[in-house]
């Protein structure tokens, strides 16, 4: 007794990589990943070892493509040592952020009532002070190393992934598809990660962009103000000793902040095309 | 003397033609219908005379008003005609108004538009239009936003903007589907008197065939964008020729037809496509013999009351409802939005918690059931839900949402469990391939299915169904309605079956309830409630459903 | 130091052409815009030593000094050292007024070193043999010593010894946080205006200061600019006139130098004398209380290649902490341990480190953190792997000084006017003070070197100190408890359109700016 | 509606207060390190005797107490490294940012708005592509480091722009030449810290206006025959306005932290420069105040957006 009203619709192929505005940012970031790994074999010093004469120009010299800084350490070596430090900042603070958030967001939107009231009024704590400031206070605490970094950046971003899935939460919550679950005597923990979370991820997939976007920002400001690890290099160190020379040797800071710039772009873009894909109504 | 004349109007999108070839004409002050289901094109050929159509879509053919061809004008002289010369209601009253302008705001903007008065002279003529449309209490009331109306007060608005520059033809777009039966009778009834006042054409874009009969001239009846028929409205239920208008007309219910699910089955529309064109042909499948339902109750309520807190105090949803559903058998719910059906139904199911009260499962207490108590409840009473596109998880495979209820109830391993779920997909008449496709792949009528499918796959004693067909096009609300009325007599279940459609709940109950601002007002079985109503109430629904 | 040495002092007055040019300036008035990387907590150096810089403009001392520190009148007109040098006399200068009219009088001289002996961080040292403070008339005050000070006089500069109003001071006031810090009122070339924190300062002439024709400028105002290539872009476009103690990156000197409308002033840095840049090694950690390993250490240092690479050779190699401005005191012979990677590598191995040491080094300041790279880049040469680690002034003081749980540290020790007041400090065992900043703080204990020192410290006979100072270098030098780097080389920036800046041992920094005027 | 906010904003003060107390007092060492550090010597008595008397050794529990009672009558205690009452130390500073963060906030909303609109008007064509490309190159691009190219450029090499610094000091102008000269100074700093703002508030409204023109009512107000420039102002982007202000709201508070970095690099006088300094000298007080003061901005904002939101958008309860 088949009855088929109408036959099941063919599914649509979707080509996303042919799309320019996904395949560039990819590749760029690809680069960057691989300047990160291939950091200690293409440059096994320290790189911050004096290997040559101070302020070669880039492209002076062909041993030092992007030339020297003032103590005569190889601006490329720095670059690429600085990929791996700031990438792995980027990434692990919007991990942070975003398990951390998504976690006080979901129970808040889920749960509702009173948990919701205190959960959001944590959250409004931390997003009332200015983020800069609270990660520059909490680098104060202790000597200074790339995890302090993260867990600052971490504690003082994760309200805006809480407010974003909080409001998933809280759309999700009602739908029917939650209630029949409810109804069929699903458990909390399914009902939440099984059947509401997959549906509030590609919200916090673009998220995660902008997270990694904000993360590598917020390192870059915090080794500029000279508080991040004097042992480690990253991209925002370099602009920070270049920043003295800035006006004679000004390729010192423009090349690392060109190298944050097209990281940040990439992953933007990245995020920008997701949205764009994943959320249907923001196309014409 | 012919006012509008559409011609051979085609309209495609990408590769797939919305409307192909469609003549039609309209006399000045004449009422016509264009009839259909969803997907049919009627509400495309609207758009397309107000040019309103996404830029994507590709028009072909004439539409004339006044001999003046709408498709060959500039944007800036059809923005002359939009408003002016045609107006266009919509379905949807409360995401129709801009939220931020108050509604004399808006209805100036509508008079001003098209003349050159000042705002004093707009503002005065804006009230004259409120009391056109019958706008209670409108000189207090111009000022307010649109959110602090109700639906059909709103529907009033859009009127009294549409009829701003008196225009020669108003199209109106399924305006009262969103609406309650008596307030849809309202506005209708305002529309035609305006319509005879004014002189002015009435373009009705429906899917109810007795609204279209009741209210327009002239029906014609679409299907994928084609012109099936075209017939006096009058007749349209007793002579029409064209098989797709003959198997609407039947599987459409109808008050005063007395159909009912243990003595036939709704006919079906079989529609075959071969060659582009379509073939269609009616089904009507016998009866299978009904069992005599026993007396026994499935599930019963006593005084039962639920109350919300919400911000401005607590609000009564129920009170003091009982009701009783007949082991083996289908208590039938009605009542209009807002009385409080779907509150009974998730305080059945558990979904809300009764603030005082008693519900009765098989004789036993299950008010406030606790840990095993609420998980034998879950197995034994579950729910079909209004929405098909909201109410399976977009993110998990048909298979997987069948399979989770037995995984999470009887923890049967995964051989066993995907046996019992190609079983009821095959009972709910979806092929065992539906398994493994997602649901944005089917049709509305192929989620319900679904729906239904996991609400027996754990072979519940009460079915409770909330409006499980409102959403649906005819054709299919007859196959859905014929699938539930199978099982039934297959797996002997009890149902409380909730719906606004008073001819819907006469085909499937056995007993029914009228329900009104969270109380009970009338109960009886099938055939009396409709014959000798006890009161005024359930009159007046009466009266309007059956037009 | 008896009479003889005032007329000394006179005579020594080097006649350069300093003179003539004051004669000749004519015209006057005008502004001058001075520049200041950081901004001091308070404006008097009364009991803040680290306020220095603003405080001789608006309060002076008893005592001026010219380029070789013979000491000149100022609020003192004259003064007589008794032969024992256990009393000393002063007259006061005669109408001298407070910027607010009252007159100046020997209470205010005798409450303000008082005070200063009781809340000074240095002249609680230097005025600690003072037993009696006398003010026998309103213009005389004697000193009474127990033992002799042979550097007292020396300490009465503005800079070092402020005389405050004592009318302003109530009985309990605390000078740590009297108001009269932030808006000094002294009898000073300057009156104190105006403070815009983070901004600028403003200081306008004092128009009945005692010397009559002087100052000759208007307005003195001070420009607060952190960022250090502005303040380089500041001199080229002549939107300031002075700056003391290099106030540019050394990298921009070469620039600057070659700008006509700019000079370098060298001189006017002998009163406090260029900090000498010093790595202290914490003797109580169990890998550097090995002889060995610090000597290693040493072998591995290249003085010279870090004045010419981290100053662009604007420093002086020192192998002594006391820094070759103190012409006499210096000891000029090399380090006993000179640059020899071998030698350092073999002496960690004998140390029982033969696959090398990895070290801690704290620091501060961003200067400090470049001399910090340059160090690790160099020491990692000798199997030395340092581990740099920065912090503020506070984190670092309570680590070094107070928990003392460090391994090296880089530090900046001002030698001041005497090796006495200034480095005695780092090597005297009864200075190792737990949670005092800057006292002995690697925990060096040699009563040798105490006895020389407190010899030195009450000696009148200057040859004698002198020699007694050699050795102390000469055995330090030999147990490197420290490694004393370089002394950067101190210069004063500043318009050709000023003039009168540096008048004496005390420049632009400790002294005064009174005789400060712009060009006609 | 203003006295309910306020009424909301105050446990939120409170939690301010709390946790930022708490996580300052993790910091090792305290000012009076920091001060006897940079006055060069005290003795261990001296510095003993500060502390007990800046009350730095009493329990936290009494420190929280009395700092709290402190706060809500705007005494933040005495900032021990600048000799003076913290609330003094921070008001005077407070003005400069308060400024450059008002300027640039409403730069960037009014770029950002524009842009926005723009971008979903014309979405998907080449206008928006290129609006798009250019609003992620500001969204990527560290605020300091734009700073620092913008001073290269204008300052030192064009000499548009003075140097850094929020006036001429010492020229006592009046009047009109007053305010020429500021703006003067304020144009650079603002844009910095502008030009990444724009492109938040370019994508917001961006997003906005599309989910706005998919709305029931455009369509009602192009069945009205509406001229389109009337339809996206009067209906679009009145509505998209009310969600693109309540994120602004949320953003302030990212503002004000931007301002810390662009003052440094602007040499401006405000409350950037002083959280560097607080930090050099270890001054917790001043950095508790800082946090605070800023909190309280942000706060102060966030009531004054949900009053306008309230004015923007009805059917809130006014």
């Amino acid at each position: 007794m088949t009855v088929i009203d109408h036959p099941l619709r063919a599914r649509p192929k979707r080509r996303p990589l042919r799309d320019p505005f996904l395949l560039l940012p990819l590749l760029v970031l690809l680069a960057v990943a691989v300047m990160a790994i291939s950091a200690p074999w293409l440059f096994p010093g320290d790189p911050l070892d004096m290997v040559a004469m101070p302020y070669l120009w880039p492209l002076d010299d062909p041993a030092f493509p992007l030339g020297t800084d003032s103590l005569g350490r190889d601006l490329t070596a720095g670059l690429f040592h600085g990929a791996r430090a700031t990438l792995l900042v980027g990434i692990s603070s919007a991990a942070l952020c975003l398990g951390f958030g998504t976690l006080i967001g979901a129970a808040a939107g889920y749960l509702g009532g009173r948990t919701d009231l205190i959960l959001m009024r944590v959250t409004e704590i931390f997003q009332t002070m200015p983020t800069m400031l609270l990660v520059i206070v909490l680098l104060a605490i202790s000597d200074p190393s790339l995890t302090l970094i993260v867990v600052a950046i971490g504690l003082a971003s994760w309200p805006m992934v809480a407010r974003l899935a909080r409001a998933e939460f809280i759309t999700l919550r009602h739908r029917d598809f939650v209630l029949a679950a409810r109804a069929l005597g699903y458990g909390p923990f399914r009902i939440v990660f099984i059947e509401i979370l997959p549906n509030a991820l590609p919200t916090l997939i673009v998220a995660t962009s902008v997270l990694i976007a904000n993360g590598i920002l917020i390192e870059s400001a915090v080794s500029f103000l000279n508080l991040g690890d004097a042992n480690t290099v990253t991209w925002g160190s370099l602009i920070g000793a270049g920043r003295t020379q800035i006006r004679t040797e000004w390729y010192l800071s423009a090349i690392p902040g060109i190298a944050i710039i097209l990281t940040v772009l990439a992953v933007n873009f990245l995020g920008d095309r997701l949205t764009r894909i994943l959320n249907p109504r923001l196309r014409a | 003397m012919t006012l509008l004349k559409i011609e051979n109007l085609g309209v495609r999108f990408g590769d797939h033609d919305a409307v192909a070839g469609l003549d039609l004409s309209l006399a000045k002050g004449e009422a016509v219908a264009l009839v259909g289901e969803s997907g049919c094109g009627k509400s495309t050929t609207a758009l397309s005379v107000m040019r309103l159509l996404p830029p994507a879509a590709r028009l072909r053919g004439r539409v004339l008003l006044d001999g003046t061809d709408l498709l060959s004008l500039s944007e800036p002289q059809m923005r002359r005609v939009r408003g002016n010369r045609i107006s266009m209601i919509f379905q949807e009253p409360m995401t129709s108004l801009n939220p931020v302008h108050s509604i004399g705001a808006q209805i100036v903007e509508a008079i001003r538009q098209h003349a050159d008065i000042d705002k004093p002279a707009a503002r005065k003529r804006a009230l004259e239009l409120l009391d056109m449309v019958h706008m209670p209490d409108s000189a207090r009331r111009i000022d307010d936003f649109p959110h602090e109306f109700s639906g059909g007060q709103r529907q009033r608005v859009m009127i009294a903007m549409a009829i701003a520059s008196r225009p020669e033809l108003m199209i109106a777009d399924e305006p009262t589907t969103a609406l309650d039966a008596t307030i849809q009778h309202q506005i209708l009834s305002l529309l035609d008197e305006l319509r005879r006042e004014l002189g002015m054409g009435l373009l009705l874009i429906s899917h109810d065939l007795s609204v279209v009969s009741r209210w327009t001239d002239r029906a014609v009846i679409m299907h994928h964008g084609q012109h099936m028929e075209e017939l006096a409205a009058k007749d349209l239920f007793t002579s029409g020729h064209h098989p797709y208008t003959r198997g609407l007309v039947s599987a459409s219910l109808r008050l005063d037809r007395d159909q009912h699910y243990r003595s036939s089955r709704l006919p079906e529309i079989r529609v075959t496509r071969d060659a582009g064109d379509y073939a269609f042909s009616v089904v009507r499948r016998p009866a299978p013999v009904a069992a005599v339902p026993d007396d026994g109750i499935a599930l019963r309520t006593h005084d039962l009351t639920v109350t919300y807190k919400t911000a401005r105090g607590p609000v009564t949803a129920l009170d003091g409802v009982s009701v009783a559903i007949p082991k083996g058998g289908t208590l039938g719910l009605v009542g209009e939005s807002g009385s409080g059906k779907s509150t009974l139904a998730r305080a059945l199911t558990q979904l809300v918690t009764a603030t005082s009260g008693r519900i009765e499962l098989d004789g036993q207490d299950v008010t406030h059931p606790r840990g095993a108590a609420l998980r034998d409840l879950r197995r034994r009473v579950q729910m079909v839900f209004q929405d098909p596109y909201a109410s399976l998880n977009p993110r998990h495979s048909v298979g997987y949402i069948l399979e989770t209820p037995l995984a999470v109830h009887d923890g049967l391993g995964s051989a066993e469990r995907a046996k019992k779920v190609r079983q009821v997909l095959d009972q709910v008449g979806l092929p065992a391939a539906a398994a493994d496709r997602m649901p944005h792949e089917f049709s509305g009528g192929q989620r319900q299915r679904i729906g239904i499918a996991r609400a027996l796959v754990m072979r519940p004693s009460v079915l409770i169904c909330d409006e499980p067909v409102s959403a649906l096009d005819v054709s299919v609300q007859a196959t859905i309605l014929n699938l539930l009325s199978d099982l039934k007599a297959e797996l002997g279940f009890s149902c409380l079956f909730i719906s606004h459609d008073l001819a819907v709940v006469q085909f499937v109950s056995d007993r029914v309830v009228v329900m009104r601002n969270a109380r009970v007002v009338e109960e009886n079985d099938h055939l009396s409630i409709w014959r000798r109503p006890q009161t005024d109430y359930t009159r007046g629904l009466i009266a309007a459903a059956s037009g | 130091m008896k009479r003889r040495d005032l007329l000394a002092g006179l005579a020594g007055l080097p006649l350069t052409a300093l003179l003539p040019r004051i004669a000749l300036a004519a015209g006057g008035g005008g502004t001058v815009t001075a520049v200041a990387a950081t901004e001091t907590p308070v404006l008097l150096a009364f009991v803040n030593t680290s306020s220095t810089i603003w405080s001789a403009k608006t309060t002076e001392g008893l005592l001026e000094f010219d380029h070789d520190l013979t000491p000149r009148p100022l609020l003192a007109a004259e003064w007589d050292v008794a032969e024992d040098g256990l009393t000393y006399t002063f007259r006061l200068r005669q109408g001298v007024k407070w910027h607010d009219g009252n007159d100046f009088t020997a209470d205010d001289v005798t409450f303000s070193l008082e005070t200063m002996k009781r809340l000074h961080p240095r002249n609680r040292s230097t005025f600690a043999h003072i037993t009696a403070f006398e003010a026998p008339d309103p213009h005389t005050v004697i000193l009474r010593l127990e033992k002799p000070t042979p550097f007292l006089l020396t300490a009465l500069s503005s800079g070092e010894s402020p005389i405050v109003p004592k009318h302003l001071y109530a009985e309990d006031a605390d000078p740590l946080t009297h108001p009269n810090n932030t808006a000094p009122i002294g009898t000073g070339p300057y009156v104190f205006k105006e403070w815009v924190r983070g901004s600028h300062l403003i200081f306008d002439r004092n128009p009945n200061y005692w010397d009559a024709d002087l100052p000759r400028v208007d307005r003195l105002v001070v420009r607060f600019i952190t960022d250090a290539a502005a303040r380089t872009i500041a001199f080229e476009t002549g939107d300031v006139d002075i700056g003391v103690r290099t106030p540019v990156p050394f990298r921009d000197l070469e620039g600057l130098e070659d700008l006509e409308h700019i000079v370098l002033e060298p001189q006017g840095y002998t009163y406090s004398p260029p900090n000498i840049t010093i790595v202290e090694a914490n003797l109580r950690d169990p890998i550097l209380s090995d002889l060995r390993v610090r000597q290693a250490i040493a072998h591995s240092i290249d003085r010279e290649a870090l004045a010419k690479i981290v100053f662009y050779g604007r420093a002086t190699p020192s192998a002594s902490a006391v820094v070759p401005y103190h012409k006499d005191f210096h000891l000029a012979d090399p380090s006993p341990y000179a640059l020899d990677l071998g030698a350092a590598k073999a002496l960690l191995a004998e140390a029982g480190h033969p696959d090398g040491v990895t070290l801690t080094l704290d620091y501060t300041s961003e200067d400090q953190r470049l001399v910090g790279e340059f160090l690790r880049a160099s020491l990692s040469r000798a199997g030395i792997a340092l581990e740099l680690r920065g912090q503020d002034m506070g984190t670092l003081i309570a680590r070094i000084y107070g928990d003392q749980a460090y391994q090296l540290h880089l530090a900046s020790i001002s030698n001041l006017f005497d090796p006495q007041v200034g480095v005695q400090r780092l090597y005297w065992s009864k200075n190792i003070i737990k949670g005092v900043a800057f006292s002995n703080g690697t925990g060096y204990q040699n009563p040798e070197v105490d006895a020389l020192l407190e010899a030195a410290a009450t000696s009148t006979d200057r040859a004698a100190r002198i020699e007694a100072w050699h050795e102390v270098q000469r055995i330090v030098a030999r147990d490197v408890p420290n490694f004393p780097l370089v002394a950067p080389t101190w210069l004063t920036i500043a318009n050709t359109r000023i003039e009168g800046h540096t008048s004496g041992a005390e420049g632009a920094y400790d002294g005064s700016l009174r005789r400060l005027a712009v060009r006609a | 509606m203003i006295r309910r906010a306020a009424l909301h904003a105050i446990p939120t003060m409170v939690g301010v207060v709390i946790v930022s107390f708490l996580m300052l007092h993790l910091m090792p060492g305290d000012a009076v390190d920091a001060l006897a550090g940079i006055s060069g010597g005290a003795s261990a008595e001296t510095v003993a005797a500060m502390r007990s008397a800046y009350g730095l050794d009493d329990p936290l529990g009494v420190q929280l107490a009395r700092y709290a009672a402190g706060v809500f009558t705007l005494d933040f205690g005495h900032s021990i490294s600048y000799g003076a009452p913290v609330f003094d130390v921070i008001v005077d500073r407070l003005p400069a940012t308060l400024l450059l963060a008002a300027t640039a906030f409403t730069i960037a909303l009014v770029i950002g708005v524009a842009a926005g609109w723009a971008m979903a008007v014309f979405a998907d064509r080449w206008q928006d592509r290129t609006l798009s490309a250019g609003v992620l190159f500001l969204y990527s691009a560290p605020s300091f480091w734009v700073g620092l190219m913008a001073i290269v450029v204008f300052s030192a090499k064009l000499n548009l722009f003075p140097l850094g610094g929020a006036e001429t000091i010492g020229a006592d102008l009046t009047g009109w030449a007053l305010v020429a000269d500021r703006l003067h100074h304020l144009i650079l700093p603002a844009s910095a810290l502008a030009a990444f703002f724009v492109a938040i508030y370019a994508r917001l409204t961006r997003a906005a206006m599309l989910e706005v023109l998919h709305q029931d009512f455009i369509r009602t107000a192009r069945a009205k025959g509406l001229h389109p420039l009337r339809l996206q102002f009067r209906h679009g982007l009145r509505n998209a306005l009310i969600p693109v202000v309540t994120m602004a709201g949320l953003h302030f508070g990212n503002l004000v932290g931007g301002a810390v970095v662009v003052e440094t690099v602007f040499n401006w006088p405000g409350l950037g420069r002083l959280t560097m300094g607080a930090l050099a000298s270890r001054d917790i007080s001043v950095l508790l105040g800082i946090l605070l003061m800023t909190s309280v901005v942000v706060i102060a904002a966030n009531i004054l957006i949900d009053w306008l939101v309230a004015r923007l958008d009805p059917r809130v309860s006014a």
